[in-house]
């Protein structure tokens, strides 16, 4: 049978996960919410939902709509701030049993500086995941991640505060060269990437004439995107040497084969999460199963050996 | 609060209310037992059919109506995509239900307690009247669009006094407000208390009754779900200066758990600046929730 | 009861389709092959199979693959150039009842003007659609549809040779700013854009550990993209004061109010053609009766009237 | 040829054949009889259930068995997703089936006919079979790995000459080709005509046996269909400088239009740069098409 952990290589603490499979952010909440569920410390990682300095209240009703296959969101990164995750969540996670990873959300390279000296500083907390889906509002509002020069200068930021802990660097795929855009922020000193944060979409009501988000546009993920996402990872593995966790649409333990067979070192499991609460739990025990009967025995033997 | 859990239960079956055949919109659907250990009125459950596609993702909450030694019973009114197709559910079939979930309604048995329903909203007081110790403590209005036979109404009748108010043209639905306005000075007046589910406008209503007047009333908001534990934050509510946790007071507070009932003066319909696309908005679903 | 027509405005000559419903170009062969599903002249225009100066064999198979609420396809553009079309496939089309529109397909601009002069010449060619996704050879292969200058630069050598004929350009939604990219074929004289053309996708079978698709990327398309799609021609028709086609996961007279809402003045349906052959003639009609329903009475009234 | 047309008929049954229950693999589905002026054995029909989600788009090509006075049959193995939710169908459920698509086979009643069958391959065969004029000039030699009774191969061996050969082992293959071998110089001794159903796999070797031994062949190709009339270039298989149009030699040409039935020579398999992940490749589905 599979030994289930992997390694991150590089970075000065490289990352050791239960297994490949990690909740993405946003949608596992802090993990606490999912306790009744499963057993937390069953899974690869945690990545929770995107903190910001101050608290942030969000965006107004509605923030989610259906799509086929998939949904929109524009949550508006609600969140109590990094303080009161670090005082009052953490403590309630296993996290001596399964890497936490706190996703960083903010307005400007010295805002996430800061963000990420904050969590840096936890012991329960094993990694940085940065989030640059999001407007630098000194620069304008241009979005971090569709601009490979300030994609880089949060990277430094981060990286500068993030002490010995590894810094993921999640990429948009709501650019002209995802592949360029990872080299940047690789070059920058990113230790791991993570790919993709959602799809801009939108949605509306013909009765109402109405957005169905009232943020207008909204970040589309699920099984829908699993092609855009495939293709992301397969370019952005192909262009960098550091290892890179694929998501995007995954809702079986195929689909983690997939992103693994593409190149990628791990997976994050979003919206699926939605369709039952215990799902990533049971896509754990169904890796395993899928493993054994395809005769997999070591991730090295089967991570990027897609045959082109 | 009790623990929610996730399961796999079978359809036991499907039973049309008021119409029958391709016409009917309202069921009550029952399925096997869960092994929760307790749940109360007012909590509901998220529902999703195994044999759902992945092109509709998201789970569909529904209030618990009973949970009896042999089988849940959920009462659904068919209004989009997701509930057309729990319509077509066959006995045997496996749908994943996870909960109870939420809190519930309080439950003060010596307190004379006024249920308002809205339509569909009848749903979670089936349940209530039939749990609550003292049931001559307990009385309903039911306003309503289609045909009474359509809901579940006869199952609290017999319980408790209930009045019916069919709602068939805008006369009927002033004077209905009218009667709510009534009947919840009534209920105040003997420092009662009120509880309240229906659709949004109708809660709307009765929220400003309930400030008006002074009158300790709960609602059980509707608000679009997908996840049911908290984690999405899809289903908010904007909270006021009355909201007992301070740090949480003017921000978004979760439907799902920290919901679906809350007390009247604690949270605001009044921050929807794109208020959702509900079903009352969309003309076929104009009179229920 | 509403009258379907609507008319393209800008341009010589006006492009005037019996109804908003259009076919996208790949998915509806040269329109002959649904002669025996339903009546071509019900259809508001035809865009017709990418056509090429010199006769194309395409990309070896597997060309398509399904994926969840879409498809993935590579299928290279075969076709049998222009002059077969011309000579051969055009007289068979009921061309002065139905707009036909030809979909062009080079790799330089050269390429592209003198195929422009060959299409436009014809009568029965209701107007030229050009395709930017298509990479400059002679430019190291950057695609057209994913750089403003070359972009215009394709425009103008298509508007140069294309007479009187209504010129649409075809963007391509693999870009940081689709907003930007219309503004530079607007300024280089398209008349009309229509918008989306696929997203840049990939599917691997992890058993024989190869791609779905022989080109190894491919382009998705179908609901899938719809959000995306919605998102983009929103975009673009706030960005531009030219004409706007949406295409993208059209499956339902609902679907095509949505992209009429969000500012299209007529749209292409793609692959949902696949779901039956005869679907695209259905959809007239329940246009048709949709408007009726929902109070309908001029496309004026209700195209680009969303709230925001 | 016969013009196809796009129709809604109803499942009037779904029988298994071989195996029962949850394991059953193998069903003739019976729709209602279409109103096609006419068919020939070869051609096929594109199928997708009205009940479909939109997740899954594309209809399935599948052979047509018979068309009756009262019927359509077509025979179809699980093998993936969509012949998986095939096999959920119910009496009354509608299907759309566009047809009838594609060529057919060459039908010469007084020359000996060989049809080769691997698997599923066997369906066409069964309305060739039954629409022979002269069927004493017909004969098959069936090549399957599941057991006989999981094929129809009953209603064909009651009409023709037909032998069944059971591939459990490796041998059991080497004997099954050998065979095929020399049943084709047989037929080419008596001018006669091959036909040849399958895998692709299977295909490739009846290719090269035609190709060695100069016997006029047949073969049905299968290939994955989008729109099953021409237009989304999906299925098209690479022609050989024997392609009679000499425009197209050396091109792609659709299956689901020029096909799917082509003369061996007239074709090649060899350009298939990335062969496409068939049934033939995967684990489970290792034996048939
Ligand atoms: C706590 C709670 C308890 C509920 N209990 C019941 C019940 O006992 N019986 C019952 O029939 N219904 C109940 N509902 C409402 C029910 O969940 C929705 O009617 C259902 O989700 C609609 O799904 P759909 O796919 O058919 O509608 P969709 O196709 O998704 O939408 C159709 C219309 O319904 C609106 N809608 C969608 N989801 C919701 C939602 N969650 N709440 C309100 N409107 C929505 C949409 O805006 C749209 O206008 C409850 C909702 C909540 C939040
Ligand atoms: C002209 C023609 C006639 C056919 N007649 C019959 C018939 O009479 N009975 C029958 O059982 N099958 C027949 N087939 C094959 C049948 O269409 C496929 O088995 C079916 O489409 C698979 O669908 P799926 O969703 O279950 O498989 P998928 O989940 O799509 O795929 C499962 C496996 O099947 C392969 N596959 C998918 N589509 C096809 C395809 N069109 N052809 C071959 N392999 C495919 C995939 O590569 C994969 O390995 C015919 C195919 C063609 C082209
Ligand atoms: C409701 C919701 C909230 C999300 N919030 C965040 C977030 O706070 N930070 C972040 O980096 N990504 C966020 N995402 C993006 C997901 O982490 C993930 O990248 C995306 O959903 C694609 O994966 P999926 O298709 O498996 O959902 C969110 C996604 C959803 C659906
Ligand atoms: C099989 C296939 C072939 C296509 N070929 C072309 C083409 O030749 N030229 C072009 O501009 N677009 C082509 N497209 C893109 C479509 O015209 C359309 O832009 C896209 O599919 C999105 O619309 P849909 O979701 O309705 O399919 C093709 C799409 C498909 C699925
Ligand atoms: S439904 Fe997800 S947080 Fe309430
Ligand atoms: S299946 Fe579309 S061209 Fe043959």
């Amino acid at each position: 049978m599979i030994d289930m952990h992997v390694t991150l290589p590089g970075g000065l603490h490289p990352l050791t996960l239960n297994n490949p499979v990690m909740t993405a952010s946003g949608t596992f909440g802090y993990g606490v919410e999912f306790t009744p569920y499963g057993d937390l410390t069953k899974l690869g990682g945690i990545v929770v939902k995107g903190l910001s300095l101050a608290p942030r209240r969000g965006n107004p009703m509605p923030r989610v709509a259906e799509t086929p296959c998939g949904m929109l969101n524009a949550v508006g990164l609600q969140n109590d701030g990094a303080e009161y995750f670090v005082r009052t969540t953490l403590p309630k996670l296993p996290w001596r049993e399964v890497p936490i990873v706190a996703n960083l959300y903010a307005c400007d390279p010295g805002e996430f500086g800061e963000l990420a000296a904050v969590l840096a500083a936890e012991e329960g907390v094993a990694a940085l995941e940065v989030n640059i889906s999001c407007p630098n509002v000194k620069e304008g509002g241009v979005i971090f991640g569709q601009d490979p020069r300030q994609a880089a200068k949060v990277t430094e930021a981060v990286k500068m505060r993030a002490g010995s802990k590894p810094v993921i660097v999640k990429l948009s795929p709501n650019v002209t060269d995802i592949a360029h855009m990872a080299r940047a922020v690789e070059d920058a000193g990113a230790d791991v990437l993570s790919c993709i944060n959602t799809l801009t979409g939108m949605g509306v009501d013909i009765n109402t004439r109405k957005p169905l988000l009232a943020n207008v546009v909204g970040g589309l993920s699920g099984p829908a995107i699993k092609p855009v996402a495939l293709r992301c990872v397969w370019q952005v593995a192909k262009a960098v040497s550091i290892p890179v966790i694929g998501i995007g649409g995954i809702t079986s333990a195929e689909d983690v084969l997939e992103f693994l067979l593409v190149g990628a070192h791990a997976v994050q499991v979003g919206t699926a999460n939605f369709i039952r609460p215990d799902f990533v739990f049971r896509l754990v025990d169904d890796l395993a199963a899928l493993c054994e009967r395809m005769g997999i025995e070591q991730w090295d033997d089967f991570r990027g050996t897609l045959k082109v | 609060m009790n623990t929610p859990a996730c399961t796999d239960l079978k359809v036991l079956d499907l039973v049309p209310f008021g119409q029958t055949g391709g016409e009917a919109r309202f069921f009550a659907l029952r399925l096997e037992r869960p092994q929760w250990a307790d749940w109360k009125p007012g909590q509901f459950v998220m529902l999703r059919p195994a044999g759902w596609a992945l092109d509709m993702l998201w789970a569909r909450p529904f209030s618990i109506c009973r949970i009896s030694a042999r089988d849940l019973v959920i009462f659904f009114r068919v209004v989009g995509r997701g509930t057309a197709r729990l319509a077509q559910l066959r006995s045997g079939d496996v749908v994943h239900v996870w909960g109870p979930l939420g809190n519930a309604f309080a439950m003060e048995p010596d307190t004379p307690t006024l249920m308002l329903a809205g339509g569909i909203g009848i749903a979670p007081f089936i349940g209530y009247a039939h749990t609550h110790p003292k049931p001559w403590n307990l009385w309903m209005d039911f306003g309503h669009r289609m045909p009474l036979g359509c809901y579940p109404f006869e199952s609290i009748n017999e319980k408790i006094m209930a009045d019916s108010h069919h709602e068939e043209g805008p006369e009927d639905l002033s004077r209905f407000i009218e009667t709510m306005g009534r009947r919840m000075r009534e209920f105040r007046d003997q420092n009662g208390l009120v509880l309240a589910c229906g659709p949004t406008p109708f809660l709307r209503t009765v929220r400003s009754f309930a400030l008006e007047y002074g009158v300790r009333t709960q609602l059980s908001l509707e608000t679009r779900m997908a996840c049911g534990v908290g984690a999405c934050l899809g289903c908010v509510c904007r909270t006021t200066e009355q909201w007992p946790d301070p740090a949480g007071a003017g921000g978004n507070v979760q439907t799902c758990t920290r919901g679906p009932v809350f007390w009247a003066e604690q949270i605001t319909f009044d921050d929807e600046t794109a208020a959702p696309p509900t079903a009352a908005d969309a003309p076929v679903q104009a009179c229920e929730r």
